[in-house]
């Protein structure tokens, strides 16, 4: 019995890693789930939102370096972010004025808006490749781990690591704190109450005397500030790739609707269930199962209920299971 | 004809439906009223079957029918219209009123694709079925409009056409009348009574207005808080001190004649 | 067909002409056989979403299923495969099957703690006795000649028998799941049948005794002739050189004509029925369904048995799309079924040419197909004429021509979005 | 006469960062053989590009088509991935009688297909690679190893060769298991890798693709400090992004130890692209390949000149290597042989793939160092 | 010069004209209703003077500037409410919320107005945290109401805001219209319960097929037996 070396695995391999990854998809998750909530859409550019929120903050970020800017050890790019967040708004802002805003004045089938996001998915795609390229981008230079693996061996003299990663711990706040500042913003505040009034029943909002121009303006500022953040975390935490960018779509999509779409707690819970259902039901506890069993004992199996090829497929499992008894999501989502 | 035997409806921890117990005769035309909130409209969709009841059962002629599907209970002649009306907004006002009638051949697919000529004649009987419905509630000039361009009585209306297309059993209407013209709504009430006594439809009505409640009903029920509060014929139910105050108030000439308006 | 109809598919046709007097027959074929199944695709996708308004985008698993058909089907048996590992899989089905009916039958009928014993209990000794079962099957099966076989084989019947059991194939997926999923609604069911549509490719890339997974599947038997045997051909070749036309390119165009011939009559069969069934009250019960479903039941209509028909209807199109894609390519390759590409562009389909309108779904196919294939050219074609006056040599130039690949994806954002600004219900829309 | 040749790889998708020098390479080897004015009485060469997005084959299939009929190119090189450069060859170029040679589909499957003999590769079967692998491992005296590979025939193939050949030669395989390409985060297969164990981690997928994550997951959580690399991960992007972190592990892909690779390199820098991106030598000798082929045969019909890729691939003859295109046209033109080395050392085997030639590589100090060939 | 001046208003929705020069005039804190057949144009007409239809004939004045051009957005800041005959709630918003966002663009204190409304409607206060749209229609219809009593508003326009409510709110809401009106604001409103609201009424319109067929004091159309028996259900 090593209880101690297979919590370390646990942790090291399960916990940690899956809590980063679920945070990722929660702020990614939350850019949807706010669009669905106010405007009534399933944005499929979100993803190259992302990617093209994450592609200008890393302009800023050599910019910075260049200029010898720093606040080690935080990454540079989080000095970045500002400048980012405002190129990103002004382009989703234009792109509402150019696109969006024509069908919401025809007052279109949710689903046209959704087939225009993927038209526009396609322009950002092309624009974002344009701007900075196809190839992978390193730009984390800051203290890379809190912990590192060789170390935490060294300091403890287990027989296994422990890492984790700044990056990591700064995404789970960042969260954290976004969740909760937006779920603040949206019931406490009187733009919030507005966005709110605006995505439940448009011609009365009006009538209210709620500027919709001003609602839909505010929304994308926020998305895009959303998808910046988010865009630039995972790419600090991983690396930044255009092409990744259109492939965290499809997870993101799953933890905000298995939250319930519209809701910012449900973006964050659905992002967690994703993450921790991909890592941990492929997870084999071959090495814990041996740390648990009797000295000098391993089991003969992977003790692995599935292999990783079906990570996918399991998080969607699970999804799907949940939705079977929450039909709009855990907490109770929009449907349109 | 129904019978509801302590049926509950509770959301969450309120009880909308609180044990209310109650007979709806066969060829009568009952009354439902109650002041808003009562619990009257989910009574209905709990017998309509559009909610599951937290307690309680639901007969018909003898037969339970707790829990069953809408369209099964349609099958067995109980049809009902909505008080926020449901109509087939992308459709012509004359299919929202040609897709009711069950079993109709055209609508398996094998007829569909192979057997036109039944369909065809199928097709035009209810045709004029439909357009006799229409002049019947005088919007017959808008039979090829899109249902959902309709105005807010229209729509009513053609909730109540719905009904009219088949041979039903029971009729559940839950307030036809809101928003409909009263002249028009004393038409409809003639036309219910007539469907009453000529067809032996069941009627269970849920309104505001109480000269149509008085008019038309009896018996008449009245709910309140979740429970039956009173039930009998309309003039007494009128004089019922507990259904003035909980209801109907003392009526509005007194007031404006206290307030001294123009 | 209205005029407007007729108008737009002359253009369309307009666009296939002038590709074959510009870029070549072969190539004007190449796109019109795509744009065919594709329009057979977008069909279905119409068929679910345009009458009854299920929003399915696990379309790419259902053209999966029906692309495993031909390989089942036509393929030649694998020797000795199926006395290796056969029985085994048989069985294992039968054990997995029981276990599952025998499941449902408990959580019908036992109450209380009986069913929260006998449940797991049965699901967890049905999972391990199916895999006891299974997994030996299928080493036994992977060990035979992994490098060219290693799959369970086919039956060597003829290919467009595929078709139909393509069809199949899907509809029984559909039927599963259109039991389990079909009471969620809108975004909710969409990315539930995502899901399931990444779950069903999933297990074809990675079951290899099913149709060896990633390692893919090449020459599967073709309904029409081989151009090769064509040119060889002596009888051939005299047609050939009687139109003037060399060996090679007419027998590539032969070829190309069988396969539009047997998918043209796939689609104006498909088409027909269509039409029948949505000019006809079960059409208008349908669309009486998509509009309002808490009336539509109030009206008799049992909207379940509805969804689940018309989801396994639809989804039985997209199979049988699926088996006739894999006809036409010769060969499986499970790792090419991507979402985008099978799922949205589908999507892109349907609703550019007009949801609910047959005739707008199979514009839409073809139109965009045809656009899927020509904004590559374009893209290039574009930033040419863009870099056209630089100087050679200079940065800015080289970035430019770097990035025309990524013009095609660009070129078809911009042009879609320029057709739904022009016809925000499509090109056909329902009326 | 202006003689066009096709290029078909995945310039979008999962592969795009590899396509453009591949594309370069092949263009570079068709403006050398235009600018000497050598070929067939002075013809140019003029490169088309497609498409083939690596993953569609309907896509590639379709871009093959137009380069074929609309285009009318002699040739292509092509495809890139193993999937979909089987589905353009077997729909499209054995119709029309039109040879590929692709650079870089690996898969050991297309050694054995039908192609009319029109198709040929510069780069060697993964059958090879699993074997070659498998003695530089042992060698190092690891005896352990656990595999992970991208999920697609190219990895699959590999992976398999080398479970086999790894075993039959004494060693253990603790897990065999596949990544998707493109997935946001890699902490499952890392966690299940880890659970595993093993002495090091051979890693059969593209470097920036899954490979990677893998490998920064494992290197993180400290599961793995010794990788192995075979082809699709050895690359100068590799040392860019791990550095000294991956100190100590080592890999193999197919490559000329000749000083023919060398002077590739140089000519690269000298047109201005990364010369030792994956499969960018093999594509500059697969278009080479064609003209000489055509040169011989004195004709640029594919259906004459396919005979003839085998006899200037290999011996006997003048040995040819990059930049000496002019040259071997020349030696052709006046009757003599030549056995094509180039970039990648060009021996042609079999129904016409290389025989495979293998650089033995090594992390050293953040740097990636040739230890040797093979 | 009438507080609202609504003349001449001719219009649709698409090709046809639903309104056929209808005209509809209120004095300051006056009432005014409007009565007609199902589908005459009543709530067209609401619309036409709220902005939220483009005419193509006729003018809209309010407190004699013309704002014929002015979005309804522009109208709200005028000081025009609106209760719409349907739709007319935040179904996923608590009642509180509902009745805040009808105070969007005051600046002032406005619980004060709340209370009012929770005083008028006694079951809203109860209900305050429930999402609008778990109420019943009766609930709702009141909910609507309060929304627009909550905007402050110098003209207030209601589209049957009677349907569905109880016979006692009706008188509630009949009497606290009167008391609205002697505060200033002048009141249009539509109603079927016409004979109730014709009593109340200053001035009374009949309006069929999008054209005034009587106009009068509502007295005097209650007197007409004419009207009474074509209009009115006798
Ligand atoms: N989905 C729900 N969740 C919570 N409470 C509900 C829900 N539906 C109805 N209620 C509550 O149940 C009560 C009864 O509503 P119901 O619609 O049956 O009233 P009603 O008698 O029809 O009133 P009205 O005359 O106004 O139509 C109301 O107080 C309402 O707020
Ligand atoms: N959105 C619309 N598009 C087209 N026509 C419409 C639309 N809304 C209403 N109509 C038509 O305009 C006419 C007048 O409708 P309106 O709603 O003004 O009637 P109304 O007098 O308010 O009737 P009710 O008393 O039934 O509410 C009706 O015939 C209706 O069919
Ligand atoms: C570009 C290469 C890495 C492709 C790989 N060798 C394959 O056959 O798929
Ligand atoms: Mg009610
Ligand atoms: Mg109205």
């Amino acid at each position: 019995m090593d209880i101690l070396n297979a919590l370390v695995a646990l942790l090291n391999f399960v916990i940690i890693p899956a809590s980063s990854y679920g945070a990722q998809l929660a702020l990614g998750a939350l850019g949807v789930t706010l669009i669905y909530g106010i405007l009534r859409f399933s944005n499929f550019a979100h993803g190259d939102t992302m990617a093209f929120g994450t592609g200008v903050t890393i302009l800023g970020t050599w910019g910075l370096q260049a200029m010898g800017v720093s606040i080690a050890p935080l990454p540079t790019a989080l000095l970045a972010l500002p400048f980012g967040i405002a190129v990103t708004a002004l382009l989703v802002l234009g792109t509402d004025r150019a696109v969006y805003r024509f069908y919401r004045k025809k007052k279109s089938d949710p689903v046209i808006l959704v087939m225009v996001s993927v038209g526009v998915m396609f322009i950002m795609n092309g624009i974002t490749r344009f701007v900075i390229g196809v190839d992978e981008i390193q730009f984390d230079d800051g203290e890379r781990f809190l912990i590192s693996a060789k170390a935490f061996k060294e300091a403890t003299g287990l027989a296994e690591g422990l890492s984790l990663r700044s990056t990591q711990v700064i995404t789970v706040v960042t969260a954290v704190l976004v969740v909760w500042a937006l779920f603040w913003f949206l019931n406490s505040t009187r733009t919030g109450k507005s966005m709110r009034a605006f995505s439940d029943n448009e011609d009365l909002a009006l009538l209210s005397g709620i500027n919709p121009e001003r609602v839909v303006a505010v929304t994308w500022i926020i998305a895009a500030g959303l998808a910046t953040i988010a865009g630039t975390l995972y790419g600090l935490d991983k690396s930044f790739k255009a092409f990744n960018y259109f492939q965290l779509l499809l997870p993101i999509f799953a933890a905000a609707i298995v939250g319930g779409l519209g809701n910012p707690l449900g973006a964050i819970a659905g992002g967690f269930i994703i993450a921790f259902s991909e890592v941990s039901v492929t997870y084999a506890f071959k090495k814990v199962a041996g740390y648990l069993g009797p000295e000098g004992w391993q089991p003969d199996s992977m003790l692995q209920l599935l292999g990783t090829e079906y990570k996918f497929a399991v998080s969607f499992a699970i999804l799907i299971i949940v939705l079977l008894f929450k039909p709009t999501g855990l907490f109770k989502g929009k449907s349109v | 004809m129904i019978r509801v035997e302590n049926l509950h409806k509770h959301f969450g921890g309120f009880r909308a439906v609180d044990g209310a117990s109650l007979e709806i005769a066969t060829g009568s035309i009952t009354g439902l009223i109650g002041p808003n909130g009562a619990g009257k409209s989910t009574l209905f969709n709990v017998i309509a079957g559009v909610l599951k009841p937290t307690s309680g059962r639901v007969t018909m002629a003898g037969e339970d029918i707790t829990g069953l599907a809408p369209h099964e209970l349609f099958h067995k002649g109980l049809l009902r219209t909505f008080q926020i009306a449901h109509e087939f907004s992308s459709m012509t006002v004359r299919e929202n009123l040609m897709m009711v009638p069950a079993g109709q051949s055209g609508e398996t697919l094998w007829n569909a694709f192979f057997n036109r000529r039944k369909i065809r004649d199928e097709e035009q009987a209810l045709l004029r079925k439909a357009d006799e419905v229409l002049d019947f509630l005088t919007i017959s000039h808008l039979r090829d409009e899109r249902a959902g361009n309709l105005s807010g009585g229209q729509k009513k209306l053609l909730e109540l056409g719905r009904t009219m297309m088949v041979d039903a059993k029971i009729v559940f209407l839950d307030e036809v009348g809101a928003g409909v013209n009263r002249t028009l709504l004393n038409t409809i009430g003639d036309a219910i009574v007539r469907l009453n006594r000529e067809r032996g439809y069941t009627f269970c009505v849920i309104e505001h207005d109480m000269d149509f409640i008085g008019r038309l009903c009896d018996p008449v029920i009245v709910m309140a808080e979740g429970k039956v509060l009173a039930e009998g014929p309309a003039a007494h139910i009128m004089e019922n001190e507990a259904v003035i105050e909980a209801y109907l108030g003392t009526g509005l000439k007194n007031k404006v004649k206290a307030g001294g308006a123009a | 067909m209205t005029q407007r109809n007729i108008l737009m598919f002359a253009a369309v046709l307009g666009l296939v002409l002038f590709e074959g007097f510009t870029g070549g027959w072969n190539t004007a074929l190449g796109i019109l056989n795509m744009g065919l199944i594709s329009a057979v695709l977008a069909l279905g996708v119409n068929m679910q979403w345009g009458y009854a308004g299920l929003f399915n985008t696990g379309i790419v698993g259902f053209v999966a299923l029906g692309g495993l058909a031909p390989v089942l089907i036509a393929l030649p048996p694998t020797p000795g495969a199926f006395n290796a590992g056969g029985l085994g899989l048989i069985l294992a089905f039968a054990v997995a099957a029981g276990a599952v009916a025998l499941a449902v039958v408990i959580n019908r009928r036992a109450r209380g703690a009986v069913r929260l014993l006998a449940l797991p209990v049965v699901m967890v000794a049905g999972f391990f006795a199916y895999r006891a079962l299974f997994d030996p099957a299928v080493a036994a099966i992977e060990a035979i000649n992994p490098s060219a076989a290693g799959n369970i084989g086919g039956l060597g019947l003829p290919i467009l028998l595929a078709w139909p059991v393509g069809a199949l194939f899907a509809a029984g997926a559909a039927w599963v799941i259109g039991k389990t999923a079909l009471g969620l609604r809108s975004d909710y069911l969409a990315i539930a049948t995502l899901g399931i549509g990444e779950i069903i490719v999933a297990v074809l890339k990675n079951e290899d005794w099913l149709a060896r997974g990633v390692k893919n599947v090449n020459a599967i038997p073709r309904p029409v002739p081989y151009e090769v045997d064509l040119q060889s051909s002596p009888a051939f070749v005299e047609r050939a050189a009687s139109f003037g036309l060399d060996p090679v390119t007419a027998s590539t165009i032969a070829v190309k004509l069988a396969y539009t011939g047997l998918f043209l009559a796939v689609l104006l069969a498909l088409v027909w029925l269509s039409e029948r069934a949505l000019k006809s009250p079960w059409g208008r019960m349908m669309r009486a369904i998509r509009d309002n479903e808490t009336a539509a039941a109030a009206m008799g209509k049992n909207v379940t048995r509805r969804h689940l028909q018309i989801f396994i209807i639809g989804s039985a199109v997209c199979g049988l799309a699926g088996a006739m894609l894999i006809t036409l390519d010769g060969q499986m390759t499970p790792g090419s079924y991507n979402p985008l590409r099978f799922t949205f562009l589908v999507w892109v389909m349907v609703i550019v040419g007009g949801s609910g309108n047959n005739w707008g779904a199979v514009l839409g196919g073809m139109l965009i197909w045809y656009l899927w294939i020509k904004v590559e050219p374009w893209g290039h074609g574009l930033m040419g004429l863009i870099t056209a006056g630089m100087a050679d040599g200079s940065a800015i130039k080289a970035h430019l021509l770097e990035s025309a690949a990524h013009m095609r994806l660009m070129t078809m954002g911009v042009i879609l979005l320029l057709v739904l600004r022009f016809a925000p219900k499509g090109l056909l829309p329902e009326k | 006469e202006e003689i066009k040749l096709g290029i078909s790889l995945g310039f979008t998708g999962p592969l795009e960062t590899m396509a453009g020098p591949m594309a370069l390479g092949a263009e570079l080897a068709m403006k050398e053989v235009s600018d000497s004015g050598l070929l067939l009485d002075g013809s140019t060469i003029v490169p088309v590009r497609s498409d083939s997005t690596c993953v569609d084959s309907a896509a590639a299939t379709a871009g093959v088509e137009r380069l074929i009929t609309t285009e009318k190119v002699k040739a292509i090189v092509g495809g890139m991935c193993s999937g979909e450069a089987t589905a353009s060859l077997q729909n499209v170029a054995m119709p029309n009688g039109i040879v590929m040679i692709s650079p870089s589909a690996t898969s050991p499957a297309l050694s054995s297909l039908e192609d009319n003999g029109l198709f040929f590769r510069t780069s060697p079967s993964d059958a090879r690679q699993g074997e070659v692998m498998a003695d530089i491992i042992l060698e190092k005296g690891i005896k352990s190893v656990a595999v992970t590979y991208t999920n697609n025939d190219y990895g699959k193939g590999l992976a398999d060769s080398f479970e086999a050949a790894f075993k039959a030669k004494g060693g253990t395989v603790t897990v065999n298991a596949a990544h998707d390409d493109g997935k946001a985060d890699y902490s499952a297969e890392v966690g299940a890798l880890a659970a595993a164990g093993g002495d090091a981690l051979v890693v059969a997928g593209y470097v920036d693709q899954g490979g990677s994550g893998i490998v920064r997951g494992a290197i993180d959580s400290g599961a793995f400090e010794t990788f192995v690399f075979p082809d699709g991960m050895v690359g100068s992007a590799l040392v860019e992004k791990f550095g000294a972190e991956i100190d100590g592990s080592f890999g193999q892909n197919p490559a000329s130890g000749d000083e023919g690779r060398d002077i590739f390199l140089k000519l690269a820098e000298a047109a201005g692209f990364d010369g030792t991106s994956a499969y960018s030598a093999e594509a500059y000798d697969a278009a080479a390949l064609m003209m000489l082929a055509m040169q011989a045969a004195g004709t640029s019909d594919a259906a004459v000149w396919k005979d003839k890729v085998m006899d200037v691939a290999n011996a006997p003859g003048e040995k040819i290597q990059p930049g000496e295109l002019a040259k071997a046209l020349e030696i052709i033109k006046a009757g003599g042989d030549v056995d094509y080395v180039g970039g990648a050392a060009v021996e042609l085997i079999g129904s016409g793939e290389s025989a495979g030639s293998f650089r033995e590589v090594a992390i050293e100090g953040g740097e990636l160092k040739v230890i040797g060939y093979r | 010069m009438s507080f609202l001046d609504a003349s001449g208003m001719t219009g649709g929705y698409g090709a046809a004209d639903i309104l056929h020069g209808c005209t509809l005039k209120v004095e300051k804190g006056q009432i005014a209703v409007i009565v007609g057949p199902n589908g005459a144009g009543k709530s067209t007409a609401m619309k036409a003077v709220f902005g939220m239809l483009r005419l193509r004939g006729g003018h809209v004045k309010l407190d004699g500037e013309d704002i014929t051009a002015l979005s309804p957005q522009e109208r709200v800041a005028k000081g025009m409410g609106f209760v719409p005959q349907t739709h007319n709630v935040f179904p996923s918003m608590s009642v509180e919320e509902n009745l805040e966002i009808g105070a969007f663009l005051r600046r002032d204190d406005f619980r004060p107005t709340i209370d009012m409304v929770y005083d008028l409607f006694p079951i809203l206060r109860q209900k305050r945290r429930q999402p609008a749209g778990e109420l019943s229609g009766g609930q709702r219809q009141q909910v609507a109401v309060g929304r627009a009593l909550m905007t402050q508003p110098k003209l207030l326009m209601l589209d049957e805001p009677t349907a569905g409510v109880s016979p006692i709110v009706m008188d509630e809401l009949f009497d606290r219209i009167i008391e609205v009106a002697r505060t200033g604001i002048s009141i249009l409103m539509v109603e079927q319960n016409a004979r109730q609201a014709l009593e109340i009424a200053d001035m009374g319109y009949v309006l069929v097929q999008g054209a005034n067929r009587y106009t009068d004091t509502g007295a005097a159309l209650m007197a007409d037996p004419d009207v009474r028996r074509t209009f009115l259900g006798g």
